[in-house]
């Protein structure tokens, strides 16, 4: 694949976003049947399913703790959401992923409500197009409200990217790719929380200042998106009862 | 090792006897006969990424398929056939009780027992997959994922295979004079070609009661089931009996005959959500 | 390897065998010291131990049931059994004929007889030449015999092939391998129960019909030969003592 | 899957409670002021047998670096450049807690932070390191073992691998006319070639202190750490936010201060070691 | 990680306090001297799917090895030689005490010290195995797989390795004119090169007692073992001290007297058996 | 690389050394902070770091014994330590050294003073030149000294080489790889035990008693080495006192 022009001369990028615009983001609510809560979470052609077991007792007790529950996270790709065929084992990125998204919601779960228990979020990318993290990180964290855990806030993320020498707010894979620095945020807007920060790439100082504004700004509109599928979610529930 | 599983803590056992008890008496708890399939939701092409794809509900049960295209080299014996690779994994998100991790002995068997019916039936025609004969072939990989586990997981994956196999198209290719292929994936130039269809029917039997397609918690009271596969002619393309219990020979032809029939209409329902979906009509989402 | 012709033109098969007729049956009972029961049943060139330790209590308690006894059971193929040599990491189809044989003999096992114990099989195939599955249900349920495992039933295993559009009983490597369908078979012949049943190739379903009958027949012959071995051991241990 | 973590039991909870007493009022234990960075001691080429090594002690922490230089073949995508691979382990020597066995989470992210600090910013000239173009290239293979563990294995690390790969000397390489290649270790043409020069810099919160390179005691009272690597020309190279906790926008505007004055004299630290060593003049060891 | 074994509950305490008593006495359960070998039974050529292969008994230990030859490349420093690789299973139908799953630090260390002494005696010529000189060679592929375990493995797997390595053939086969090798291993060209022969004989130490080929029982009681590879022409082709105790000087000068004459008489029983075997006289089997 | 002359004609080696002759041995003892002992041995260029943790509790309670603690080893080389990099995954030789350097120090442990405990020996090899699991067993036995176990007898071990024809002492790397025997000898001197006893090549029944005898002597001088470090650290530590 040649390296596409990222910039376009009228300003926009190179699906037509203006810099300081997101893609379209949908947010479905409780979509499976035998978890806890979940949650699939698109942005643009990116697909990224959570789900939430517990909080429960496990088998494994010498990891639990006395005082809260402990969270164990899994961000996880199928085989074909990538272009090349990504094998079956996890990889070193996947592993780290499950770190990272793990420690972007811990801060926002009141995890010492339920001591001597685990609350497992397992996160399915399904179709991958930049931005996984990030989308895996709003599920996650509407699955676990989904799942009733109680929290301090909702996190949501999204990465901030520097491409063809413009930051732009949620970058694709292209972008990505072929763009010179990638920075995913994660939010809990209410706390004021930066629960999640990565920086790959070189940004001067006034640069990453710069970025993190623009991403606590489309993390904002995603955080309203998030209420709101919460909000229709809560309410149909009620009028089903 | 394999061993003789746990019962799922899933269903309550007192909730088990009665089904149990009104499968007895040809009842189900969701209002089938012991003969009727549960309804069954097809999005064909859900994954963008995937060269071929489904997403079925059959009932609450979820499932998911992709087809991926890659090169690779022939089999020795075969130089001028494409390859099949079926992989199966049950995920966490299925059930509280499914653990990540490599696949378990159940999903090897699902995989391996779609793997069969594909590959005995020629479903895809593999003598058109080489690229470079003898050298450079067409590797089909068919990844099936569990999303939400509500019993028969077989048969969700064999319509979600199928589906997949039927929504997928081959990159464009291009061979440089040193042999090395390119693959442009924006480019589509024909369909995945396909000789024939197959689904999976499993037909389960508790004590001397045989009905079809158990959902999560009659498989609670199941000790023994078929799973039979059907091809769109109507023939036998595989079956396989999964456990620890035993069936009589009057048993087995009787469930042959509810999966020929069932096979074939599921064979039809695939066939026209494919079509359908071709011409721009699928819409359907997992929300 | 060329493509044998399967069928003969006087009817017989490629090793001069009738359609119906099964390979030279050889049943060893207690081959092993260390084993708490022990088979080594050979069907043609196909030679397979089976070893039964138990009914014994076993660290992984979590495994066990209140009620009964849990079956372990493990289908191996040595390296050198096969033509290529075997890789000694288990394949997935060892996994999976670990789990068809486990569910072909437990049927028949009285695992009530010993709750929270495990029963543990161990099938070894020394030299494949078709039928090696078949082969380990019967050595494993004469294994358990040895062991002293009260049992419903011997159960006792072939399989049925269509080669050349004729159906023939108890295939080998070569009639497998070029045939157009495999259909292993096992079978609890005085409880009647068929406790395994693959089919792996295409058949309508009078041939099915008809690929029945002659395993259920083939099966009574090796049952017959089963029989006989558990009676001539059984014999001797008495007249030893 | 990664899991919270138990809280090592290494430091009793009354040490912990006050540590973080005292960071609270603006001191360490330590007797160092909030940016005090710990004295590093490197050894440049501690290991005869790698083609570039260092042993790098942080306080108490020591961790040692070494290359290795394999011939391999380039991505399809970059015919013409070298690859890196980072790998780190923390060595069951530097902890009781530490097991041995493949790296854990925090092994590999370790690894992956430096890595991709490398990589961002060019620090090894790939384009230099085609042995022949398309066909063999170097694979330059940095490896990271910690050896004693008393907190900030991170910047150690990066400490030990800039030392090490400015350590590196190119072997002879030999290709035949049938394009193989031998390579003879005793004979060195030339140091690997370096773009750029990075090292990171942890910058660890507790309640609302911001500190930098915490010791192990330290690590017991910290929820998040923010590690930043720091380019020779003072710009930021990456940032990895880790633990359990968060972070408000002024503390990391003020922790990406501290990183970046810190980060470029531990650079100059590195640089002046390494050309001691090439005069040299260094000289000590692990005792 | 190798740790200090939990002692086999197989020998009740009581009995092998017996044991030890009796060896101190220079007597044995089973009657023999303390430098009887246990009688060895030998079934050359036991797996006909093996290109060489032996069952061999040695009291009630039963081990079988096989011999495969694949089509490989040589090791570059050594582009016109044959491959040697060889492997030991503990197989669970030998011991309740053995687990599936891959091979232990027992079962490695076997395989390692029979495959040194093979490779420091040259007794198979691999100079004799090139295929293609440089490109394709023979891979030797010896697999011993424990069947019933009576104590002193290392002996009975030495003795099934020389076994199947003395009945192996080469098969045919055809190189064609792009240097693909075509193996038909319905034709047999020449038994397998061999220059010498070894076997391992073990002598163990219960306090200051030697004995010979302890069988398991008597292992209860053993500390240390020496295992010592002995040629056909009475040199000592490697050794291994065993087990978590020591030996003084004079005890390793008597046991190596001991393996010396008993392994070259080991030897001749394994030539007469294969030669019997060749002209047709071998008839037992497992039973 | 071609193959070197081994003897010279001065009956020298090829690195200078008399054939009776040790490489430069260096000791270190206590050179980390975290572990509860450790030492760093050299023998010429080879260098090996051992720590050991322990007496202590683990998880792993099954593994313990009622009657006295249990050693765990572990021999490991860097993957930079060797000329060709060593893969991470341990290799059946490193399975095989960890036994063996285990088996080489478990008869000079009192363990009979700590049951229910483990005693976890870790050895590193950083960098290899012939003679690895030699200093491997000095330094794991200095570590445990270091860790205040109580022990019989300090072990220190040495190979001894066939070289061109000649029996040498202490063998490098390029002895090794082109001699044509390697013999490592572990001893307790103190109380005339071998612990480890390898023979690698083909030896008579004289040369092997030679050999054993060039071994003693050598490791004899390394024990000397050894307690005079040991002596040292004791005397360091008191004096800082």
């Amino acid at each position: 694949m040649e390296r596409p022009r990222l910039i376009r001369e009228d300003g926009l990028r190179h699906d037509g976003r203006r810099p300081d615009e997101l893609r379209p983001i949908r947010v479905s609510i409780g979509v499976l049947n035998k978890a806890s809560g979940s949650a699939l979470v698109e942005y643009g052609r990116t697909k990224v399913l959570a789900a939430v077991h517990g909080p429960r007792e496990i088998p494994q007790r010498h990891m639990l703790l006395p005082d809260r529950a402990i969270i164990r996270c899994r961000y996880h790709m199928l085989s074909f959401s990538t272009h090349e065929r990504k094998s079956p084992a996890p990889s070193r990125r996947e592993i780290e992923l499950s770190k990272v998204v793990r420690e972007a919601i811990e801060p926002v779960v009141m995890s010492e409500v339920f001591p001597r228990t685990a609350i497992d979020v397992f996160v399915e990318v399904i179709n991958a197009d930049g931005g996984t993290r990030t989308a895996a990180v709003t599920a996650a964290s509407l699955a676990l409200a989904d799942a009733g855990v109680p929290m301090r806030d909702l996190v949501v993320a999204v990465a901030v990217g520097k491409v063809g020498g413009v930051l732009v707010l949620d970058i694709d894979e292209v972008e990505d790719m072929y763009g010179e620095a990638d920075m995913p945020v994660a939010v809990a807007p209410s706390i004021g929380l930066m629960t999640l920060l990565q920086l790959n790439g070189v940004l001067t100082r006034e640069e990453f200042r710069e970025a993190l504004k623009l991403a606590l700004k489309g993390a904002t509109q995603i955080y309203e998106k998030a209420r709101e599928a919460l909000r229709d979610r809560y309410m149909k529930v009620k009028v089903e009862e | 090792m394999s061993h003789t599983p746990s019962p799922a803590v899933i269903t309550p056992r007192l909730k088990a006897n009665t089904i149990a008890n009104m499968l007895k008496r040809g009842v189900r708890s969701s209002g089938r006969t012991l003969t009727d399939y549960r309804p069954t939701d097809i999005v064909v092409g859900y994954v963008q990424n995937a060269d071929g794809s489904a997403l079925v509900r059959l009932g609450n049960t979820v499932v998911v398929a992709g087809v991926k295209l890659e090169v690779g080299s022939p089999y020795p014996d075969a130089p001028s056939e494409g390859a099949l690779v079926v992989n199966a994994e049950f995920m966490p998100t299925a059930s509280p009780t499914f653990e990540p991790g490599p696949p378990d002995e159940n999903a090897i068997e699902l995989a391996r027992v779609i793997d069969r019916a594909l590959r005995e039936l020629k479903v895809v025609d593999m003598s058109k997959l080489a690229i470079v004969p003898g050298r450079k072939v067409w590797v089909v990989y068919v990844d099936i994922y569990v999303l939400d586990h509500d019993g028969n997981l077989v048969d969700a994956s064999s319509i979600a295979t199928l589906t997949a196999l039927l929504n997928t198209t081959l990159p464009k290719v291009e061979v440089d004079e040193l042999g090395n292929v390119r693959v442009d994936r924006s480019v589509r130039v024909s369909p995945l070609p396909i000789n024939n269809k197959v689904v999976t029917v499993t037909v389960a039997r508790t004590e001397n009661v045989l009905f079809v397609d158990p959902d999560l918690d009659e498989e609670s009271v199941v000790e023994t089931k078929l799973v039979i596969a059907v091809s769109d002619d109507g023939r036998i393309a595989g079956i396989q009996k999964s456990g620890s219990g035993g069936l009589a020979e009057a048993e087995v032809l009787a469930a042959l005959d509810i999966a020929l029939k069932t096979g074939v209409n599921l064979i039809k329902t695939v066939e026209s959500k494919v079509s359908e979906a071709a011409s721009g009509h699928s819409t359907s989402t997992l929300n």
